[in-house]
This record gives structure tokens, C-alpha cells and sequence, in this order.
């Protein structure tokens, strides 16, 4: 989706101002703070940041396209999104290798299927329940993902693909590959049990696993304060490894330090937890009003929309935003056509493919539109079809 | 669907195990409304109004769960409560159903009762081991009793995929020392949450999501308990159909498509303590058996009925135990799918076709 | 015990099903030694024997569970493996059930083959989500193939009490999306467990640890692999007798006691898939059933095994489905109430003799 | 079991000779420091210290008596010893006032039973598998508690009871109830996700919750280099709650800093964790020969055994040892010999007793030894019978 941007000397490197002013407390209400960007940072070219900026775009697009569907009857069940908090999962992608795997993108992480290029189309049948290579319409709204491009998808149960995540990450590990596996999940997601044993397997073990937190300051309508005493990021230590807080909303930002988090994994170091700091700017789902929100807050969060913030910073330094947004809306426009024409998945195949009865194929290698990576070599053996 | 609540309502006939039915609270309630006064609600209603009832009766009752404070809860079944009881008696917890459960248990060893909630009866595996080792063999190792309720918002019909629309009554009916209800309409949604809030045990409280709003009926005021036993919904003589939950309404539907008196339907309502007099007296009469599940077949509640009039009421028989229940596969989400699987009223009726003319 | 073991080996004869047994790889094997080579073992032993034999013929298996490495296991199952694999592919975990088996996961969507043990199979409760939830539903959703076996030390019989005597297996048969094992002798425990290994699905391999050093018999060298098929064990016309694990000894003795002919006992081996082809022939010729289970009775496998002879051989039965299990409570430490609750020897035979003269 | 104390002034503060030569590296092999005496610390009269001593010999004569019943054939199933660790659970147990709760006593926590005054005839038979009150033979070995004494038993799945204890504590908060529930468990049992998620709930809401665990170094082969990256009382910060080491071979710093923490859980502040170093002497149980420990370790152990050091102190102080000792064997000799005069349990009552059918009997009170408790107040309601 995102062509591979060209080798362009623009530095960028992340500058103080780029990060808010900084509040120790925890959000909602704080505005967070970056308080560990990599002193050596990964070099961005202005294709990567218009990069950036269409992965970010692209999301937001596809998500207000998937609410309108939604609230017009043409998906079924539920839809969530991720407003205000597309600079995580497109960051946090951008920084991965082709071979990396993403386990799991999650509830407001759209934009990392984007970053690995699973196609559009495909996720918006998967979503409509029509006929799709995605999950078959066995499965809805968030939860796909495409083996063909690295990326498995969530399943519900909170932060269960973390656990698999350190286990392929284990895998990684044992067979001396340069790859990580990077994992998403929000901040209430580090309530459950299964966090814990993830936590330590990958602590103690030093698996090469990359574990983004997005605290959004809401879990459901539970607030940060009702969920944990300590912030995620503080608790890293507990588990021998280092906790980052980074600016959910700047994407450059997240880019950084998860390019970091994954050199030292590569390095043999271990998982870093990465905690990105934003708002959950819409309700939990689409049939959520959020009313147990604070208006004040989620307006001054509005004033730091990580995709206006981004197009301004970009549109200073010479990119052609207005374009950027006709592709995207293109790109949209023709893929919400194309999957309201696919049919419905045939009833009669509602029970096959219960039992994997060939020889599993290996996971796919996922785009990776950073101009950091160097030229792709060729692609290996083709993943598995959903359910065949 | 809330035609088929209303012809269930409308059905009711007294049957095997009738008389132990109805409301063993009659008389004036907690609240003052007055003995047999009724209004009409909604299952999600009734239910709300069980654990008002209750909490307003018994200060010892509190509720916990994710979100279910302020906001009400996912479904908002405890809306209202924590406006009228506070923080301390509506609990918002993390998102840790084992934490959940287990601080549950530790609060009904020290004498409260507490009513916990699933957010989805699909996520209670990542708190099974508090459930089923913790609470459920208490008592019987140690004389300790564990009154608490575990609601479960269970069940498909409406697009929620594999991991929001399962039935997972038969891992409990399997775990020794829980007792597992599954109501099928307002009033005993009602009456049973209100008497499992009053066990002594640990219940499973099977709420049928796609009730919540779907189904409507007539529930009494004030205090109501409903015991854990069957109930005749729809009298026949040629052959019985046993249904819980939702699943009763698709019987009570497909039954109505025969002529009067020929199906009988039989709703569970409770699945631990299972009704074996009311099952056995019901197919001893009939002679014929179809046994409806909305879970995935194997192992399911219905194996277990079935399995029982196959020993008991074999020599009345005359013809075989049927079953229809969701092939073992995870619920899809696609309606279409979805329909696929679960069972309907078509296929029960088709199913009991055939069964008549065996 | 192990002279019942010995009978069963020795009584095994042809019946229904018995052309798909057998080892299906007989060539030379990985480790040399020659094909139809068998030496003696207990069932512990043939369990280690498997796993050692597939860690050499693949590299991408390897084992993890806690203390399975240089200490070889709690029940010494994994002993030698850590000197011959190595740390990397025989681990020791912290004590994290929902961890072992959600890592295992991961390492089987990235190519390996985890075999992960469960110290004691009561401890699946505490990570019952991952293997139902994210193994047991994941190819179906995502055509993610999960290549891996869980290893489960159970049920009873040696005072080991409410947490140590557990038979989950019904609650994975509820679970669409595993497969579920149960081994008998100790070649079809090595036979099984290989062919799990060799599976491309998670695999619930049940191994009962009352067998693992009371039952020895002739085991095949290097590679042996069984299909997930029942086996007649002994054969008879007039009543079938449905068993797996340890419940297969008693079934066998129980037998015994008739004339030579009568009771024909099935050993399932394997629950899902279930070999309902070879239940329901034997049930079709014997016309009389009673199916042993060692769990708790309520939706145990045998009220499955039940619900389909009810339904399918209903025109063929002489007497009703008979079950006996261990009622619905959990399992007594002191010996004399433990044996007041698992099924016995005496207590199938007299099981039999009623249906026999029904 | 323990009379009570005579109050005689004998302040007996800590000294710091008493704890030993530091080591900030973990066990096994790292003599263990205890960094948080209470600056304020409880007085022990020499009653309570005489008390103190009689209480580890009564558990460690009880537990030898117990493996050799064990290795004769006598005791079904498995045993389990805590040889070494006795100044665990008899120092933090007789912190207790008789209104709190133990929830539960682990594997090595016989001590702890002890000091809450629970019947030894009673334990032995559960052990024996003989009828008794405690589980009607339905439980044995460590799976017991006396809920008249408001001891709660264990299960087995590890560490379950420590949630429910935060359950427990939860009542008591919410009744306004100056109580606390103590939990026991050892450093292996801080993997499972039940651990956190107990943890969590206890420090968010500052639970009145007495957490003890018991480092000795091992879980079952399983060292703790291979259990976890970061020792649990550096841990305790991520959950909002002070995390304190002690030596768990001095009985009375044991008490000490869990007599500190009870103080402040009353006070409303919430849990401690206390972490409580030392080393598992003996296998994991009976049928256990622990060649998997290096014999210097325990060697080097050994010289640091709590009850021959204490015994040390205290014939020192005067106390008569021998009397001790003689007191706690008779004891015993008269316990198990009425025990094993016990008949089995009557099996046709096996299946009883699954539902509670009458309305619940509030537990009882501990005996509460410790001199700085008030004259105990009259005994309320009786506890239920086990399975009845
Ligand atoms: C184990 C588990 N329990 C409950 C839920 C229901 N649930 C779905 S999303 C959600 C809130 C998640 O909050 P957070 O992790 O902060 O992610 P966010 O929605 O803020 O992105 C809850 C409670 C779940 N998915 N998993
Ligand atoms: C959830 C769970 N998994 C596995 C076990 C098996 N098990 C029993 S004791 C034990 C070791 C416990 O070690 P630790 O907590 O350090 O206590 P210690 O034995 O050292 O006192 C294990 C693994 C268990 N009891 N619970
Ligand atoms: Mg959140
Ligand atoms: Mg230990």
C-alpha cells in the first residue's frame, strides 16, 4: 500500500519540542512526556514521514468509513476504532523488519495491518462478514490478521496473543533468527494474569519481544486509577527488562523507540516495554457514547491530534497532504466498493477446516515501508488460507 | 422473538413438576410493592431488578465486575446500583476474572455474598481454575460455604463470533460443587438470580445475552425466588422436547407448528441441580426425546440428558434420543454462518418431524 | 494392577476396528534399531520413549514444563532428555500454566513442535483460557495450524486427592479444536503420543499416572505411531463394555469374569476424535452397552459415548445405556473414600451382570 | 497449645547481630539480610520468646514424627516438611490477634497451625486419613485449616488462596473490621498470573492483607534463576506496596516486621510483602531426595538453623530447653497415638456434604499466643464441621 520510500538524507532527529511538556501523573488529564528517546535515533527520510502520514491517515480514514457502515447496518456485531491513537500502531509497525512478526495488532491498531500491507479490501470484507481470505467471516470486526504479511491475529481474551507472542519470540530465539515479535495491547490489559506470566517468561528468558502499552487512559469506562496503583511503564522493572514512556500521540516518537526496542532485542538484550501514552478520543466500541468521559479532557486531547499535528509539522517541511488524503480516500473508496460487491460466505463451509490436517506453512514476511530496511530479498513460501 | 417470550408466558400449562413451581415469596417485599403485584420488563430488567431486590433485602450483597459501576455494566445490568449503593457494595475491578472470582470466594468465607460478573460468560476460562478448585469443592472439602454468584452473559445469535457467544454451562455442570441456571424468561431470570443470591453455594448464573433485550414479560415485584427445578412450558403427550435458555423459545416456536398437545417442551432452568423427575417423568410419558442445545454438541448439557432417559426411561422409549445442538466448532460471526450453526426453529421442528413419525 | 495389564496385552483380539490398528511406520527407525524390534516397558517408560524418539527424528520438537529438565519431571517422564536435547529444547519453566501453553502456542505459529507438560493435570484450570480459547480455536478462525501437545498426568486412584486426581478430559472434549488422548498400555502410549507430536493440531494427551508404573508391556523400538482409533480389546456378542485409561483395566478384569465371548471391551483411546463408527458397530452386534468412566459422571466422555448409542444404535439396544463413574464430587484422599468412588472392577462386573440379564 | 504469655517487661529488641552478614544476591547460596526491621519494634517477653522456641520444635518434631509415619506406610499419599523454615510461619503467624485470618497455610506452614491453637490429634488423623473434623478425611497432607481457629485450608493450585485472602480482606475493610488476613506462599508461586492479579487488587485498594512469602530458594528442582528475573520484594513497588526482606531463619524478626505490617495494614495503608529468605533443607516432599541441591549450600544452611540458634539464645536467657522439648513430645507421642486409634472414615459418607445447605457459620478465632494481645474476649459462634 505504502510504496518503499527512497533513501533520502533528512535526518530528522527527534527534537525537545516535538515532546510536550511533560507531567509525571498518569492520564487521563496528564499530558505525557517522552522521557527516553533513543539517543541514537533512526534516520527518517521525508518519504518515510509522508510514509507516516498516510499509514496514520489511511487509518483514520478506513476507521470513520467502518463507523459509518457500521451505523448504517452493513456490519454486523461491532466496531471499534482507534481515533487519536494512530501514531502507536503506525510507529510502532514502521520500525519492523520484513520478518518480524506483529502478535497481535489489537483493538485500536489498525494502522499496523496498514504498515505490513494487508490489503485493504480483504480486512473491509472481513469486517462486512462477506467472503474474505482474512478469517472467512468466521471472524469480525478487530479481529483478523494476515499470516501472508507476518501478523496473527487477536483473539479476545486479554493480553493472551502477548503470551504467544513471547512464545514465537522463544522460537526466534532458539533458532539464532534477527527478528522480533512485537505485541500491542492497552494499559488494562496488564491487569490480567496471563500479562504477568508474559511479563516474566520474556524478562527472565530475554526473549526478542517488543511490548507496546498503549495507555489511553481507559479501559472500557474504567479509568487508569480504578485499574492499577503503578503506571505500566514503572512496572517493566519488576520484570528485569527497561519500561519506556513515549508521546502516543508523535509518531516519530513511537517510531524511535520501538526502532530501539527492537535493536535490543536483536542485540540479545531482551523485551522492552514500551508505554505510549495517549486518549482514547471516541467510545469504546461504536455503541458506546462514552458519556463517563470528561468533555474538558477529550478537548484538550483534540488539540493534539497525532495526524493534524503530523500534517502541519509535514506540510512546513514541503509534503503535499492534499494528496496524501486523495490517495488514501481512492484507495478507500474503491476497496469499500469492491467488498460491498463479495458475496457472503457460503453456509455450507461453516464447519470445515476445524482440523489443520497439512503440513503448516511458515508465516509470510510483512511489508516494511521504512527506508531504513534495506532492499527486500525475495519473498519465501506463501502462508496458509483462513480455515483451509 | 419477544413473541415467542409472550407465547411462552402464554403457555405456561401445569405439567410434571408443576407443583413445585412459582414464587415461594408471596408476601409484601423489601421494597412495599404489593404480594403478586407484577409489571411487565424485559430479562435484562428482571435481572436488574433481582439484584435490587436482593441488595436492598440483604446488605451482605455486592456486586463486582468489570464496569459494572458507574457505568452500569457491558449489557448495563447493574444500572442504577451503584447511584443507590455506592462504591463499596458496586465494585469496579480490574479487567482479572481470576481476581475477580477468587477475591469473591474470599469475600463469601467471610460472610458476604458476593454477585460477580463475567463481562462475557466467553471470558470465564481466564478465571476457571479460581471457579472450579477454589470455589466449587470448598464446601465438600472443608464444610466452608461459598455463597456467591457468577453472572454470565452467554450465548449467540448476534454476530458475536468465537469469542463472544459461548455456552460454557457443560465445563461447570462437569466441575463438582457448582450449581449452574439458565433461565429463559423474565420472571425466572428474576427468581432464580434471586435464589442464588440467596444460596449457600457457589452458582453459575447463565444469562442469555440475546434475551436481554428480545424477550419481555410479566415479573412479579419485590422479593421473588424461583426454585432450581424444570418446568412444563408447553404440554404434550408424543414427544418432549427439553430446552434451556434461549434455545426454550426456538422449542416453544417449533412446537407450536404441531397440533396442540402432541409436543411437549420442558425448560431446564436449572442444569445443576438437574430436574432428572421432571426429564424422566416427561419422556416416560412421551416416549419420545429431542434434546435442543445452543453449545457445541459434544459433552454438552444435552449429552448429559440424554444420557440420562437412555439408562432410565429406556424401556419407555419408542424411539431414539435425539439431539440438535451447535457442531463442535467456535461460533462464527457472519449471520449467515452463525445461523448455520446454531440451531432454529425450523431444524428443531424438522427434527421433531421426524422423530413423531419414527 | 500390572497383572492386569498383562491380561490386556495378552487379550487383545480382532474385533470391529481392528484392521485400522497397529504401528503404522515399521521400518527401521531413527535410532537404528530394527523394525518390529519391542522391548518391555511400563507406560512411564514407552511415554519417555516417544518423546525421545521424535525429539531425534525432529528438531523442531522440544519439551518445556516445570522442573521437565534436568530434574526429568515430576513423575520422571522427561528423564534423560535435558542430557541428550539440551536446555534449549528441554526447558524449565516458571510455574505459569497459561504461560507454558500460550508461549507453546507462539513457538508452534513459528514453526516448532512444543510438547509442554502440566505438572498435574488438575493444573490445566490455570491456563485453560489459552488452550481453549487461543490453540483450540485458532485454525478454524485463521487457518493458523498449532502443532503441539499438552501432556497431562492424570486421574486417580493413589490418595492423591481433590487436586491431584482430576480427569478434565470432558472439558476439552467441549472445546472445539482439540484433540484428546488417552493411552491404556504403555505401546499405545508411546504409539499415541508420537502421533500427537507428529499431529498438526494441539493435542490434550491424557496420561494417567496410576498406569505409569503399574502397567508394563511389549513397546515397539524407534519410530511407532497409532491412529487416533478405539480398539477392541477383547472381544463378545452380548455386551459391550466402553472404557479408556486406567478404567480399561477394570473393564478388561471385569470381563473376565463372564464366559469367554460374552463381553467384548472397547478401549477408545482416543475421545476427539471420537471412532464413533466402532462404538456404534460394536454396540449394533452386542445390543447391550455400559461405558466406564473414571471422571466425574455429569457431561463426562461417557454420557457423549451415551447420547450417541441412544441416538444412533437406539433400534439395536436390548437394555438401556448403562454408565458408571465417579458421582459428582471431587476425589477423597483417604483410600477407603477414594475407592468408595472410582468405578471398580467388582462394580463394572456387577454393572454387567445386571445388563446381562436385562 | 501455647498458654498464654505471662506479660514480664523483656523488650528483647532486635539486634542487629542477630541478623546476618548481608548479601544482596539471591538464594540460593546468598545469606539472606533483613533491611526492614521495624523501627518500632513489638516486645517479646520471655514467655513469648519460650512460647516462640516451643512452637518450631513442635512443628519440626511434629514433621520428623510425620516422614518417618510416612516412610512406614502409614500416612497415604505424599508429605511434605518445612524443615529449616519453621521460624516462617510461627513468627509471622504469631503476629496475629485472634479476630485475623490465615489464608492459607502453605507447604511449609505447619507452624502456622500450630500457633493458631489447631488440635494436633486432628492433623494427624487428616494426615493419617483417618476421620477428623478438619477434612473427614476427604483432604490430606498440607490440605487442611481449622476454621474455628479462622485458618482457612489450602488448595493446591498455587497461589489461589492468596486471592482469596485479599477477598477476605476486602470484607473486612468494607465491615470496617479491625482485622487483617495473612497470607502464606513460596517464591515459586509468584509466577502464576493468579499471584498478580491478587497482588494488584490488594495494592490498588490498599487491602488489609499480610502477604508472606517464603524464598527458600526453590521450587520444587527449579531454582529461582530459572523462576524469575527480579527477587517478589523488589517487586512489591509495581503494586503500590512496600516490599520488605527478612531472614526467615530468625523467628522473631520474622515476627517483627510481620507484627509491622499488620500494624499497618490496621492503619489503613495497606499490604507489605514480606519476603522471607531462606532454604528449603529437605526435597520438595518426603518421596523427594533433592540430589538436585549442591550439599555445600546446604551444608552452609545448616549452620544457621533457626531452632538451634534460637535454642541457643533462649538457654542463654534461661529458658529451660530440655523442658521444651520434653513438653512438645509428649504432646505428640499422646496425638499420634490417639490418632492412629482413629478409624477411617466411613465411606458410605463420601459423596455427602457437596452443597452447604444451612446458612454459613462465620469462622472462628485464632488463639493468639503473643502477650501484646489484650486478655482474649469471650469465643464467638462455632465454625461449621468439615463437609457437614
Ligand atoms: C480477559 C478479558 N476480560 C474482559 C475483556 C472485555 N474487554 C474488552 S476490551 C476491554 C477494555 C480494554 O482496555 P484496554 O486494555 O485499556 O484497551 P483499550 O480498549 O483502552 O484500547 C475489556 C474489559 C476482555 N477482552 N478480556
Ligand atoms: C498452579 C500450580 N502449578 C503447579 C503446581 C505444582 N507444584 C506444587 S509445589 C510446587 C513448587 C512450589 O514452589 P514454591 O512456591 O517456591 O514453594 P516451596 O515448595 O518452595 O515452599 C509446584 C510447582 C502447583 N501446586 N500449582
Ligand atoms: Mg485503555
Ligand atoms: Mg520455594
Amino acid at each position: 500500500m505504502i510504496g518503499r520510500a527512497v533513501l533520502v538524507e533528512d535526518p530528522h532527529p527527534p527534537t525537545p519540542d516535538r515532546a510536550p511538556d511533560a507531567a509525571s501523573e498518569h492520564p487521563p488529564g496528564a499530558v505525557p512526556r517522552t522521557d527516553d528517546r533513543p539517543s541514537t535515533a533512526p534516520r527518517l527520510t521525508l518519504a518515510d514521514r509522508e510514509a507516516l502520514l498516510e499509514l496514520m491517515v489511511g487509518m483514520r480514514t478506513f476507521e470513520e468509513r467502518g463507523v459509518a457502515l457500521y451505523k448504517q447496518g452493513r456490519t454486523p456485531g461491532s466496531f471499534y476504532d482507534g481515533h487519536g491513537q494512530e501514531a502507536i500502531p503506525v510507529g510502532a509497525a514502521f520500525a519492523l523488519g520484513p520478518d518480524d512478526v506483529i502478535c497481535s495488532p489489537l483493538i485500536r491498531d489498525m494502522g499496523a495491518h496498514l504498515v505490513r500491507g494487508t490489503d485493504l479490501t480483504e480486512i473491509i470484507r472481513h469486517h462486512l462478514g462477506r467472503d474474505n481470505r482474512l478469517s472467512r467471516g468466521r471472524e469480525g470486526n478487530v479481529h483478523f490478521g494476515d499470516p501472508r504479511k507476518g501478523v496473527v491475529g487477536m483473539v479476545s481474551m486479554l493480553p493472551d496473543m502477548f503470551v504467544v507472542a513471547v512464545g514465537m519470540a522463544m522460537a526466534f530465539r532458539l533458532r539464532r533468527e534477527r527478528r522480533v515479535a512485537l505485541t500491542f495491547f492497552g494499559e488494562g490489559a496488564t491487569s490480567p494474569g496471563a500479562w504477568h506470566e508474559a511479563m516474566n517468561f520474556a524478562g527472565l528468558r530475554k526473549e526478542p519481544v517488543v511490548i507496546v502499552c498503549e495507555n489511553n487512559g481507559l479501559a472500557y469506562s474504567t479509568p487508569t486509577s480504578a485499574q492499577f496503583a503503578v503506571p505500566p511503564a514503572e512496572r517493566a522493572a519488576a520484570y528485569g527488562m527497561p519500561g519506556v514512556v513515549v508521546d502516543g500521540n508523535d509518531v516519530e516518537a513511537v517510531f524511535a523507540v520501538t526502532h530501539a526496542a527492537r535493536e535490543r532485542a536483536l542485540r540479545g538484550d531482551g523485551p522492552t516495554l514500551i508505554e505510549a501514552r495517549t486518549m482514547r478520543m471516541h467510545g469504546h466500541g461504536s455503541h458506546d457514547d462514552a458519556r463517563y468521559v470528561d468533555p474538558a479532557l477529550l478537548e484538550a486531547w483534540r488539540g493534539r491530534d497525532p495526524i493534524a499535528t503530523y500534517e502541519a509539522t509535514l506540510r512546513g517541511a514541503g509534503v503535499d497532504v492534499d494528496a496524501v488524503r486523495a490517495r488514501v480516500l481512492e484507495r478507500l473508496d474503491a476497496a469499500v466498493e469492491a467488498a460491498l460487491a463479495t458475496p457472503l460466505p457460503d453456509p455450507a463451509g461453516a464447519t470445515d477446516g476445524l482440523w489443520a490436517t497439512d503440513e503448516p506453512v511458515p508465516l509470510g514476511r510483512g511489508d516494511a515501508p521504512w527506508s531504513g530496511f534495506a532492499p527486500a530479498p525475495p519473498e519465501p513460501a506463501a502462508a496458509p488460507e483462513a480455515g483451509r | 422473538m419477544s413473541a415467542q417470550g409472550a407465547e411462552v408466558r402464554g403457555a405456561v400449562v401445569p405439567g410434571a413438576g408443576a407443583a413445585r413451581q412459582g414464587t415461594l415469596v408471596g408476601a409484601a417485599s423489601a421494597d412495599g410493592s404489593p404480594a403478586g403485584a407484577t409489571r411487565t420488563m424485559t430479562y435484562l430488567q428482571a435481572i436488574t431488578d433481582a439484584l435490587r431486590v436482593e441488595m436492598r433485602r440483604d446488605e451482605r450483597v455486592l456486586v463486582l465486575g468489570e464496569d459494572v459501576g458507574a457505568f452500569g455494566g457491558a449489557f448495563k445490568a447493574t444500572e442504577g446500583l451503584f447511584d443507590e449503593f455506592g462504591a463499596d457494595r458496586v465494585q469496579d475491578t480490574p479487567i482479572a476474572e481470576a481476581a475477580i472470582i477468587g477475591t469473591s470466594v474470599g469475600a463469601a468465607l467471610a460472610g458476604l455474598r458476593p454477585v460477580c460478573e463475567v463481562q462475557f460468560a466467553d471470558f470465564v476460562a481466564t478465571g476457571f481454575d479460581q471457579l472450579v478448585n477454589v470455589a466449587g469443592k470448598m464446601h465438600w472439602r472443608t464444610g466452608l460455604a461459598v455463597p456467591m454468584v457468577l453472572r454470565l452473559p452467554s450465548g449467540g445469535g448476534f454476530a458475536g463470533g468465537p469469542f463472544h457467544s459461548q455456552n460454557p454451562e457443560a465445563w461447570f455442570m462437569h466441575a463438582p460443587g457448582l450449581k449452574v441456571l439458565a433461565p429463559s424468561t423474565p420472571a425466572d431470570a428474576k427468581g432464580l438470580l434471586a435464589a442464588a443470591i440467596r444460596d449457600h453455594n457457589p452458582v453459575c448464573f447463565l444469562e442469555h445475552k440475546h434475551l436481554y433485550r428480545r424477550v419481555k414479560g410479566e415479573v412479579p415485584l419485590g422479593e421473588h425466588v424461583e426454585p432450581f427445578v424444570a418446568r412444563t412450558v408447553v404440554a404434550g403427550d408424543e414427544l418432549t422436547i427439553v430446552a434451556y435458555g434461549a434455545m426454550l423459545h426456538l422449542a416453544v416456536e417449533a412446537a407450536a407448528r404441531f397440533e396442540p398437545g402432541r409436543v411437549e417442551v420442558l425448560d431446564l432452568r436449572s442444569l445443576v441441580p438437574l430436574d432428572e423427575d421432571a426429564i424422566l417423568a416427561s419422556v416416560r410419558r412421551t416416549g419420545r426425546v429431542l434434546i435442543v442445545d445452543e453449545a457445541n454438541e459434544t459433552c454438552a448439557a444435552g449429552a448429559q440428558v440424554a444420557a440420562l432417559v437412555a439408562d432410565r426411561a429406556f424401556s419407555d422409549l419408542d424411539g431414539p434420543v435425539r439431539r440438535l445442538a451447535a457442531p463442535d466448532v467456535p461460533i462464527p460471526f457472519s449471520p449467515g454462518l452463525e445461523e448455520a450453526v446454531l440451531p432454529t426453529a425450523d431444524r428443531i421442528a424438522e427434527a421433531a418431524r421426524e422423530l413423531l413419525a419414527y
